[in-house]
């Protein structure tokens, strides 16, 4: 049974997802090199999976054939995650089936799966930052003697792996210390050691440079070229319709659509995706920057922030692109006072604060909005009426005596709900309660709520859905109009265009040439990230290497 | 001369149980359990090693009795910790207080006494060599620790299990079993710490008998970190500190300041291996929120 | 908190983790005593007939006393998820502090009371200091620093009064008795003194701070996330060393009211060996440092203790059994209880408050 | 032993006279306090009367544990222990009609209602020191005492002293447990022991409590002899322990028992050699099957008696460390 999509797209989509998803008769297309009348790799069949409060899977059909790139679209929490989940054994689902090369299956855990050649590279990396690389491909497949860990055995499978594949990585390398592109080298070389036929790839690209995200995408169509099946989870379309053969699109838990890459555009699949049309890539008109507000000039940070200059000024947002781990975080932390500074000079308003504490840069004038919004932004146990009076507790809503009147935090709290449109039944319930993308609303707008003349703002729509985005991007745009300079983080390149009316790229703790908002395309800066040569995860294989 | 054999073969005496307890708290700690019940299981271990070697007539019989029993008791924090993931702290509190309570009012419902049982008939664990066996059990453990923590598949896995259990559970190895097994085997060598100590350094059972070893066996986790070898040189660094205590009375130094001595010697090495280990690594950034 | 009681909290309060923690310590109590061959009613009755009968209020409330306020020195720094295990130690040095400013101290008794008390603190909150900077300063993780550092106090308080302050002739490690009128008056002829109102003040004290001001909204979230404290702005360190010295105060305070009451002098291992600091460290932990649950968790103790040595006293249970009963308590609160500290920020689980409720 | 299931049975049995003894720690296996519990009893069955036993394990739990004997008016509330002084002395000021025995101690100020029986051990120490110093072969002997506090220093001062007393030459020195729990770490207890051992002490005073069996291990395990202390506690060790310096605690209670009951109360009684209070195994009758090593030393127990005779004449006065 097929889902009847209710939008747009349902006419274009029903067509072809017909064809995808009945393994028998005859099939308009070939995907891979497997023959029409084969089993699937993977068919999953009326997959329900819900969580309390929210239907994550709701009847979910999908099939993927031998030798196919399959993509997997959807907005955050539109349920990917979960159904690869559920298929990789993680979850059980409350209703469905699973075929794996046309034999029904039931896994209780990830190692049944794997037993069934399914391996799964998951959103966020699952290594083990002590150990070495070999340690991270073999572990709980081992290769032993006298059941010891033979570790010359371990080394040169993968040694072998990554030469057979292109995915060279020094084995004896700790974890910890590569950087992210080869750790999703590391993620890879773990699936093929364990000899993964059907490859699951969960959004393996938010970290990675354009160039980088090339480098694998060459590698799973070279995986997908020797026999091997690909499902890759993501959001970004550019990858989908580079890679892929076909397209499933998850809505609200449920498939919005079944495309077929070539016969697709990005517009249709964004409005499968949003279920309406969507202005993609939305630019903001530029701001009409006012006085110096934030001047950093030869700031270090250990080895991280390396001699960094620039400056905001008010009415104006500055965006700072780059891959992740390139200090982007670090030079954020040290300008709110989390991080000592080795060397250079910050003013802030003309004040001095390169060595001022967290709290004194706060009263001088800053907010900020951090990247992780569970660990450092909010405490997910605390109440929501608490989490928005932080920051605000000793100053406005507290009395000169340091007391704090709860009526006054519950106030706040209320208008600040109010206000942003947060969606929390009680200031009362934890924060916790909150979905993604309400308490990131909560974290920036406590940290507007400040009214200070400089915002910090780091991924501030990370795993936070369209229109929540668009909101967001008011928000931010409006604070820029009323006067005020912010300094915004993001590894999202359309986000730093669409903002941004200035662009700096970091690359190895350094910032390099400013961009102009016109300048900004994201092939350029792309380059730039990749620290002007594409070349970039090869050297730093070669740094592994050398080891 | 001040240092002499029997200075340290009374350190070696006095660090066995708190070497046992401790590579049990190391593994904990490797499983990333935080272990603080030590000393509880420990003197789980005491009483149920007397109290097997007095009914049966037969130490080794008390050793395994010990052995099984802790790792009973240990069963607490691990339904606790692991499956219903309480506090360990808290939990561990309370096991080292259940084990007081348990153990005196067992000893006065079974032997009718209060505070020691000692009975000349009372069979402790034979002398190989001046040492208990379980002496020399203690320093193979040493040995088989190291090679399992960081040769064996076991060790490995479990490795990873403490330091990222969702890495571990996606690759189909159950962080849960793990956790289960290292607390468990740290019961295990606890109720054997527990057998030497009541057995083996002394053979009789009184209340609270375990008097902070267990304690002491934490903070050797803590100063070792969490490495067999590193937590043996905490231990004896710790016997030392106390054989020498003992010596140092002989030279009229009063109790008191003897008493003080290991603790404020283990003090004093933990500022050293600390500033060492932060001098060192001042580049690893975003631990902070790891640091406990 | 300040919510009219209705049926929904009552069955709240019914289901909630405490109340279902201390019924299944005593019915495993009660299993244990007819394991044993004794009545469980009548041991319970005589644990509540001895504790809170009119022969057993007065040593309740004054073992209540010490048991509170140990259970506050250690909440203070709980509550922002620091664990002090020195409290031995500080209790220690504030009794000896204030033994010896109520030998020598040449003012008036009452001033002198006075100032043995606010010694005792400064002793104590000194101490607990040292604790946070060993942490601060050597990386030197707190329950680990407080913990070591307990045992030399210890020591040096038995050498002083042993040698340097030991009461001439008497065959006992004791200083003097303070002297006539340097003590904490009493309540008529009972044991309770106006120790007992001190501590009760600072749980006062405590529970305004930790609701209505600033300072005590930091340490509440410190103690939920003290990342997130960490990045509005709240000095991890200064926080730490202001907690410690707290902490310390009022172990301190416990140990000069130790001092000041009956037998009026310091005995070495006196205030030590009834075990206040471990119970009182069980209390804030099972309360996870609530005011109100710590003062609760406290008085429950102080009930457990003081009746279950009158059911000793009466019937032929042994007194141990309420010691297993408290511990049986606290692992099923512990196993259902979740503190935020050192917690991921993938859980989402929710946290279990452990107000008594 | 089982001194709280006893206090329950007899508790009912009223009608004579009841007394209550209270003790500093649990009784166990605390030889001075078991034997305090049988002069007890002894006296409870001679006055058909009833007895119970309050076992303390801390100042809290003694101070409650004489509230409630002083609730309950017995005839008699009896304390042993030096801890009591303070509490005696406040509970006989408020109950001046309860008569009070204190046991091994006295209050410092003298109450109509309280009676003491206080030990002179020194006595009883010195004399086994002097048997060690006799029979030592290193010429060293020691002791190892649970505190050093002066209430245990009894135990081992007087001990070097007798030892110097018949061999001026022999060198000495002493012990203490310490550590977390003194009373009953026999690990510690034992580990000291060795540390004397090992420098070549062959005697060893054992003033260790609970711990007395941890010195006795350990000498037994290096072929040295011990000294113990309230009761024989040869068969604990035979072949190892030497003597015992005994302390007729239970004589103690019963004997202050009477004499309160006839009236005689607020006196205190001195146990010493010459009362018969304090005595050794060896100088007592049935020293033949007392399991002890000085049972085969009748020319030291000579000598010993010629120094029990100058002691309790008054011609050889000891030493009190406690009275210092
Ligand atoms: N363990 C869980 N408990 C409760 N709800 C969950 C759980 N895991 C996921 N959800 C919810 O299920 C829905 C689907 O989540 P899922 O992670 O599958 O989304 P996704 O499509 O992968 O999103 P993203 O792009 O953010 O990764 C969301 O509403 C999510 O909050
Ligand atoms: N791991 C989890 N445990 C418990 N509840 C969860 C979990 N993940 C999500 N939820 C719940 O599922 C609901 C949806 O969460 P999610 O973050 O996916 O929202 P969303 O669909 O992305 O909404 P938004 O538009 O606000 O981002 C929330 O109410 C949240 O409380
Ligand atoms: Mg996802
Ligand atoms: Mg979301």
């Amino acid at each position: 049974m097929t889902r009847q999509p209710s939008d747009r797209s349902a006419g274009t989509a029903e067509v072809p997802a017909e064809g995808l998803s009945t393994s028998e008769g005859p099939s308009a297309v070939e995907p891979g090199d497997a023959p029409a009348h084969a089993p699937a790799a993977v068919e999953l069949r009326g997959i329900t999976k819900r969580f309390p409060g929210t239907l994550a899977n709701d009847a979910v059909d999908l099939t993927v054939r031998h030798g196919e790139i399959h993509a997997l679209m959807g907005e955050n929490g539109a349920g990917k995650s979960t159904l690869m989940s559920v298929l990789y054994g993680m979850e059980r689902p409350d209703a469905g089936s699973i075929r794996i090369d046309g034999r029904e299956v039931s896994f209780s855990d990830p190692g049944d799966a794997m037993a069934a050649g399914l391996g799964m590279v998951h959103q966020g990396f699952k290594l083990f930052e002590s150990l070495t690389v070999a340690e991270n491909v073999v572990y709980a497949a081992e290769p032993r003697r006298f059941g010891l860990v033979d570790r010359a055995a371990a080394r040169r499978r993968v040694r072998e792996l990554a030469e057979e594949h292109g995915l060279i990585v020094a084995p004896d390398a700790g974890v910890g210390d590569l950087p992210v592109g080869l750790r999703q080298r590391v993620e890879i070389l773990k699936l093929l050691h364990r000899g993964a036929r059907t490859l699951i790839l969960d959004e393996p690209t938010a970290v990675l440079t354009p160039a980088e995200a090339d480098a694998l995408f060459a590698v799973l169509k070279s995986l997908a070229a020797q026999g091997r099946t690909v499902i890759l989870v993501t959001h970004k379309l550019r990858e989908v319709l580079e890679v892929s053969d076909n397209v499933t699109v998850l809505r609200d838990g449920r498939v919005a659509a079944r495309l077929r890459t070539a016969e697709t555009t990005a517009d249709e699949i964004a409005a499968a995706m949003t279920g309406r049309a969507v202005e993609l890539d939305r630019v903001h008109p530029p701001g009409t920057p006012g006085d110096v507000v934030l001047d950093v000039s030869g700031l270090s940070a250990g080895d991280a922030v390396r001699d960094v200059d620039l400056t905001v000024r008010a009415g104006e947002i500055v965006g700072i692109a780059g891959v992740a781990g390139n200090g982007q975080s670090e030079l954020i932390e040290a300008l709110a006072g989390l991080r000592p500074v080795t060397s250079g000079r910050v003013t802030l308003s003309g004040q001095d604060i390169t060595h001022a504490s967290a709290a004194d840069r706060r009263t001088a004038g800053l907010s900020y909005v951090p990247e992780d919004r569970h660990a450092v932004g909010t405490a997910p146990a605390a109440s929501v009426a608490d989490n928005l009076a932080m920051g605000h507790h000793r100053t406005a809503l507290s009395s000169r005596r340091g007391l704090l009147p709860p009526t006054a935090a519950r106030a706040h709290a209320r208008r600040l709900v109010e206000r942003f449109g947060i969606k929390a039944s009680t200031p009362e319930v934890p924060a916790s309660a909150l979905s993604g993308g309400n308490l990131q609303k909560l974290l920036i707008g406590r940290e507007l709520a400040h009214d200070a003349p400089l915002l910090l703002v780091e991924q501030p729509t990370r795993g936070v859905d369209i229109g929540a985005i668009q909101n967001i991007h008011d928000e931010l745009i409006a604070y820029r109009d009323a006067g005020h300079a912010v300094l915004l983080v993001s590894a999202e390149l359309s986000e730093i265009h669409g903002l941004a009316d200035r662009v700096l790229v970091m690359y190895e703790g350094r910032v390099g040439v400013t961009y102009a908002k016109d300048e900004a395309d994201e092939r350029t800066l792309g380059l730039a990230m990749a620290g002007g040569t594409a070349q970039q995860p090869q050297a730093a294989t070669q740094d592994g290497d050398g080891d | 001369m001040f240092l002499d054999s029997d200075l340290l073969m009374s350190a070696l005496r006095a660090l066995t149980p708190i070497l046992l307890a401790a590579l049990g708290g190391a593994l904990c700690e490797r499983a990333g359990v935080f272990n603080i019940g030590l000393e509880g299981m420990m003197l789980v271990g005491c009483f149920t090693a007397v109290s097997t070697s007095w009914f049966t007539g037969s130490p080794w019989l008390g050793v395994l009795a010990a052995a099984l029993a802790a790792a009973a008791y240990s069963l607490i924090l691990a339904v606790g910790a692991v499956t219903l993931r309480g506090d360990a702290v808290v939990l561990g509190v309370a096991v080292n207080l259940l084990a007081v309570g348990l153990t005196s009012f067992l000893l006065r419902t079974v032997f009718g006494v209060q505070g020691t049982f000692d009975d000349p008939d009372l069979a402790g664990l034979p002398l190989v060599g001046g040492f208990s066996p379980l002496t020399y059990l203690a320093w193979a453990a040493v040995a088989v620790a190291t090679v399992l923590l960081s040769r064996h598949v076991w060790g490995l896995r479990l490795r990873g299990v403490g330091e990222a259990p969702d890495a571990a559970a996606t690759l189909g190895v159950s962080p849960v079993r793990y956790k289960y097994a290292a607390v468990l085997v740290s019961g295990v060598l606890c109720g054997l710490a527990g057998a030497q100590l009541a057995l083996g350094n002394v053979t009789l059972f009184s209340e609270n008998m375990t008097a902070g070893r267990g304690w002491i066996a934490v903070v050797a986790v803590m100063l070792g970190r969490a490495l067999p070898l590193g937590v043996l040189l905490a231990a004896l660094l710790f016997g030392l500190a106390e054989a020498a205590g003992f010596r140092l009375q002989g030279l009229g130094l009063p109790q008191q300041a003897t008493d003080a001595a290991p603790y404020i010697v283990t003090l004093a090495a933990l500022f050293l291996t600390t500033a060492r280990r932060r001098g060192r690594t001042t580049r690893t950034t975003r631990s902070s929120g790891a640091a406990s | 908190m300040a919510r009219i009681p209705d049926l929904a909290a009552l069955s709240k309060a019914l289901r909630s983790p405490v109340t279902f923690s201390v019924l299944s310590g005593v019915v495993i109590g009660a299993l244990f005593l007819i394991g044993t061959g004794a009545d469980p009613l009548a041991a319970y009755g005589a644990v509540i007939a001895g504790s809170l009968g009119a022969e057993g209020i007065g040593s309740t409330l004054s073992t209540g006393t010490s048991v509170l306020g140990m259970a506050l020195a250690l909440a203070v720094p709980l509550r922002a998820g620091l664990i002090n295990l020195g409290g031995d130690g500080q209790l220690v040095l504030g009794g000896i502090a204030a033994a010896v400013t109520g030998l020598y101290s040449p003012l008036p008794a009452p001033l002198t009371v006075v100032l043995a008390l606010l010694a005792g603190m400064a002793a104590g909150a000194a101490y607990a200091a040292l604790a946070a900077l060993c942490e601060n300063h050597f990386g030197v993780p707190l329950l680990v620093s407080s913990l070591l550092l307990s045992y030399p106090a210890a020591s040096l308080a038995s050498y002083l009064v042993r040698y340097p302050l030991k009461e001439p002739g008497s065959s006992l490690p004791q200083t003097r008795r303070l002297p006539e009128g340097v003590a904490l008056p009493a309540f008529g002829s009972s044991t309770v003194t106006v120790g007992l109102l001190l501590v009760v003040l600072a749980a006062a004290a405590y529970w305004f701070t930790d609701s209505r001001t600033a300072i005590g909204y930091e340490i509440r979230m410190t103690g939920l996330n003290s990342r997130f404290t960490a990045y509005a702005g709240v000095e991890r360190k200064g926080l730490t060393l202001r907690l410690m010295a707290t902490s310390g105060a009022l172990a301190g305070l416990v140990g000069a009211i130790g001092v000041l009451s009956f037998p009026y002098r310091f005995l070495d291992g006196a205030l030590t060996a009834p075990g206040y600091t471990w119970t009182g460290l069980t209390a804030a932990l099972l309360a996870a440092a609530a005011p109100l649950g710590t003062v609760l968790a406290s008085f429950f103790f102080a009930v457990l203790q003081v009746g279950g040595l009158s059911m000793e006293r009466t019937t032929e249970v042994p007194r141990e059994l309420t010691q297993v009963l408290q511990a049986i308590v606290i692992v099923f609160l512990a196993a259902r209880l979740r503190f935020p500290r050192r917690r991921k920020s993938t859980d989402r689980e929710p946290v279990a408050q452990g107000e008594f409720a | 032993n089982a001194a709280a299931k006893d206090s329950a049975d007899d508790a009912g049995t009223s009608g004579g006279k009841s007394f209550t003894l209270v003790t500093p720690d649990p009784v166990g296996q605390n030889e001075f306090l078991k034997l305090a519990v049988t002069g007890l009893k002894s006296a409870a069955k001679a006055h058909d009367g009833s007895q119970k036993v309050y076992q303390s394990s801390d100042t809290a739990s003694q101070q409650q544990n004489v509230q409630a004997a002083v609730d309950a008016k017995p005839d008699v509330i009896v304390l042993v222990g030096f801890e009591f002084a303070d509490i005696v002395a406040q509970q006989a000021e408020k109950n001046p009609k309860q008569p009070f025995l204190m046991v091994d101690a006295c209050t410092t100020k003298t109450f109509k209602n309280v009676s003491c029986a206080v030990f002179r051990e020194h006595e009883g120490v010195y004399l086994a020191g002097a048997e060690a110093g006799l029979l030592s072969k290193s010429g060293k002997v020691g002791a190892v005492d649970v505190l050093d506090t002066p209430q245990f220093r009894r135990f081992s001062d007087p001990f070097a002293a007798g030892a110097k007393q018949v061999a001026p030459k022999t060198s000495t020195s002493t012990r203490f447990v310490g550590g977390q729990s003194p009373f009953d770490d026999s690990a510690r207890a034992k580990e000291q022991a060795n540390s004397l051992l090992s420098k070549g002490y062959d005697h060893l005073m054992a003033a260790a409590a609970a711990g007395n069996y941890g010195v006795f291990e350990a000498a037994k395990a290096k072929g040295a002899y011990a000294y113990g202390v309230d009761v024989n506690q040869c068969p604990s060790a035979p072949g190892t322990v030497v003597d015992n310096v005994i302390k007729r605690t239970d004589v103690a209670v019963e004997k202050g028992i009477e004499q309160v009951l006839d009236g005689k109360t607020g006196t205190t009684v001195s146990y010493g050699l010459k009362e018969g209070g304090i005595s050794l195994t060896g100088l007592e009758d049935g020293v033949e099957d007392s399991q002890c090593v000085i049972a085969e030393h009748k020319d030291v127990l000579e000598k010993v008696e010629k120094l029990r005779d100058q002691i309790v004449s008054g011609k050889l006065t000891v030493d009190d460390p406690a009275a210092k």
